[in-house]
C-alpha cells in the first residue's frame, strides 16, 4: 500500500486500467509495470516529473541516490511503448528522456576533482532538486484541496438587508434653521410689511410649554401646578413671564375668585365661537 | 435525527440562504420526512430563539429568511452612505418661524413669509414629530397654535429653544452681509 | 453608546455583510471613536457567543465574516445539486506554485511542473478570482507575474499567505514518507 501513497488519488480508487480485459485495480506493486498498463496510466500522471517521481518512489530508493541506469532504462521502455501504441507523446517526456540520458552519460565519465574539501558536482543534483521541489508542490496542491473552501465546504452568511424598512429622514442643523430664518428676515425686509423684533426665546418656549400642559390637563390647571421648582429661579421667572405674555396675547385666562384663594389658569374661552368644547 | 440538530441545520441554511427558503426546500435537506407541523414548530422556536437578537426570522410570501432588524439599518447604512434627503426651503423656513416665534398660527407664518403655507409643509413637520398644536388662538376660526416639541430639541441636540442662535446675532450678521454686498 | 448595543450593531452588520468587514468599516458605523482594543474585544466576545451555533465568525485576509460550519454542508448542499467544480491536479498544482512561490510567471510554473501550462488552467483560477496578474517580469517578452488574491485567502478562510500549511519536508525515501503519514 505504501507504494500507492504517491499515486494520483483517482488512480487509487478507480480501476487504473484494463489489461487484456482484466481490470487493473491497483498499480502493480513490483518494480516492473507492464508497459501496456503504464501507457494507459499515463493520463494519470501530470508529466515526466510526476512519472519519474512515481518510478523512484515505487522502487523505494533514496531520492538523493537515484540509480540512474535502471531508472533511465525503465523510463525509456515506457516511452518506447507509448510511442508504439501510437499515443500522442508529449514533448516534455522526450525532453526528460534526453535529460536522463545526459545525466547517465555524465556519470560514466570521470568527475573532475575540484579540491580536497569540495565535493564534485553530482550530475543528478539538478534532477533531484527538481524532483523534490515538484513533490513538495504536488503535496501542497493536495493539501490546498483538503482545506475548507467557500461554496464547497461552507457558505457565507448573508441575511436580508431590507433598506426600505428604514426611511431616511432629512437632517436639519441649527445652522440650517439660522440660514432659513435669515432668509425669512431678508424676505421680510424686502417686503417691508412685517417687523421682526428682538424676541426673548425662552419666553416663547415656555409659552409653548404652558399651553401644552394646559392641553394635557384639559385646559384648566392650578397656577402653582404650572411651576416646577426644578426649573431654577431664572426658569421660574421666564415661566412666569411666559404666562403673563400668554395672558396678554389672550391665549390663556388667569383667574382668582378672591384674595388668597387658588389662582387658576385656563385656556382662553373666547366669546367668538360658542362653546364647542363644552365636554 | 435529533430535533435540535434539525433546528441547527435549518438555522445554518436559513442564515446562508440568498433567497427566501420554502418549506419544500427545507425538507429536501433531510433524509427522513419532516412533517409540516414539526417544521413549523421548529421555525417558530427558531424565531423565538432569535427574538432578542439584531436579526429576525421572518416569513415572506416566497418563504422564510433571516432579516436585519430595522433599528440596525441606520448604522449599517453608514457603510454605503447615500445622499441624505433634504427638506424644501418652505419646510425649513416654516420650521424656523415656528422655532423662533412659537407659539404661532399658520396665519402668522404666512404673514411672515409673505406666501401661503402649503398643508403638506405642516404635515411633514408634524409627522416628523418636530411641531405640534399646543392650543388655539381665540380669534375667529380659533386657529391652531404651533410650537416645537421636545423631540425637535433632541434631534437638533438642543436642551432648550433658547440655545438656538440668538436673533440679535442673526440680525447683525444680516447687516454685515448687507454692508458687504 | 452601550458596549452591548455596539456588539449588536456589529453582529447585525456582520450577518448581513456581502463581503468580509474590515475594522475600518466597523468603526464607520459609530459616531464615537471605537478603539482597536475595544473592537477586538467585542469581536472576540461575538465569536465566543457563536461558538455553540451552526455559524461561526472568522477573521479572514480582508476582514471578518460569518460562515456556516463545515458539518452543516452535507445538508445545505442538497439544496443546490450543482456542485462546485472539483479542480484537476493541474489546477491544484498550478495554484500551489502560485500560492507558495508568488509572484511567478507561467515559465516558472512550467519549470517546476515540468509540463506546459494549459491556458485553461490559468483561466479557471482567474475566473474563480483566486489569482491575478500583479506585474510583469522585466525579461524578454515581459511575462506576466501571477499572485494569489485576497479572495483566495477569504475563500480558504485564511488571513494571510503565511497561514497556508507549511510546505512539507520531502522525505528522501519511501519509508520515511510512510512514517510521516
Amino acid at each position: 500500500m505504501t507504494v500507492l501513497a504517491d499515486m494520483p488519488e483517482a488512480a487509487a480508487f478507480e480501476p487504473v486500467a484494463r489489461i487484456y480485459g482484466e481490470p487493473l485495480e491497483h498499480l502493480p506493486q513490483d518494480l516492473y509495470i507492464p508497459p501496456d498498463a503504464l501507457a494507459i496510466m499515463l493520463d494519470a500522471f501530470e508529466g515526466p516529473l510526476d512519472l519519474l517521481l512515481y518510478l523512484i518512489r515505487k522502487a523505494n530508493v533514496d531520492i538523493l541516490d537515484i540509480p540512474m541506469a535502471p531508472l533511465t532504462r525503465q523510463y525509456l521502455d515506457y516511452i518506447e511503448s507509448m510511442h508504439a501504441s501510437n499515443l500522442e507523446l508529449a514533448a516534455e517526456y522526450l525532453v526528460m528522456a534526453a535529460m536522463l540520458i545526459e545525466i547517465k552519460s555524465r556519470m560514466l565519465l570521470p568527475r573532475p576533482r575540484l579540491g580536497e574539501n569540495d565535493e564534485a558536482d553530482d550530475p543528478r543534483a539538478e534532477l533531484v532538486r527538481r524532483l523534490m521541489e515538484y513533490e513538495q508542490i504536488k503535496i501542497a496542491g493536495q493539501n490546498l484541496n483538503r482545506m475548507p473552501q467557500a461554496e464547497r465546504d461552507f457558505f457565507w452568511v448573508e441575511t436580508l438587508l431590507e433598506k426600505s424598512l428604514h426611511r431616511r429622514l432629512p437632517e436639519v442643523s441649527v445652522d440650517d434653521l439660522k440660514e432659513s430664518w435669515m432668509a425669512v428676515v431678508r424676505q421680510a425686509r424686502l417686503n417691508r410689511n412685517h417687523q421682526i423684533g428682538r424676541e426673548e426665546l425662552s419666553v416663547r418656549e415656555h409659552m409653548g410649554i404652558i399651553l401644552r400642559v394646559l392641553q394635557d390637563k384639559g385646559g384648566f390647571v392650578r397656577f402653582e401646578h404650572l411651576f416646577d421648582l426644578k426649573m431654577g429661579v431664572p426658569g421660574l421667572v421666564v415661566h412666569f413671564l411666559a404666562m403673563l405674555e400668554l395672558g396678554r396675547e389672550k391665549l390663556i385666562e388667569i383667574t382668582q375668585s378672591e384674595v388668597f384663594q387658588p389662582i387658576y389658569v385656563r385656556v382662553h374661552q373666547g366669546g367668538t365661537e360658542s362653546g364647542q368644547e363644552s365636554a | 435525527m435529533e430535533p435540535s440538530l434539525v433546528k441547527k441545520v435549518l438555522e445554518a441554511a436559513l442564515l446562508a440562504a440568498r433567497e427566501p427558503m420554502t418549506p419544500g426546500d427545507m425538507k429536501k435537506m433531510f433524509d427522513e420526512d419532516l412533517s409540516n407541523d414539526t417544521l413549523r414548530k421548529l421555525l417558530d422556536q427558531l424565531r423565538e430563539d432569535w427574538s432578542e437578537r439584531p436579526v429576525e426570522l421572518i416569513q415572506l410570501a416566497s418563504g422564510w429568511r433571516f432579516r436585519t432588524r430595522a433599528e440596525y439599518l441606520p448604522y449599517i447604512e453608514r457603510l454605503n452612505p447615500e445622499r441624505p434627503p433634504k427638506y424644501s426651503r418652505a419646510v425649513l423656513e416654516t420650521l424656523a418661524i415656528i422655532a423662533y416665534r412659537q407659539p404661532v398660527t399658520r396665519g402668522d407664518i404666512e404673514e411672515i413669509r409673505g406666501v401661503a403655507v402649503n398643508a403638506n409643509v405642516v404635515k411633514t413637520l408634524e409627522e416628523r414629530g418636530w411641531i405640534d398644536v399646543v392650543g388655539h388662538r381665540e380669534t375667529p376660526g380659533r386657529p391652531a397654535l404651533f410650537a416645537t416639541t421636545k423631540q425637535f430639541l433632541d434631534d437638533l441636540g438642543l436642551r432648550s429653544v433658547s440655545e438656538l442662535p440668538p436673533l440679535e446675532q442673526i440680525s447683525q450678521t444680516l447687516e454685515l452681509n448687507y454692508e458687504n454686498q
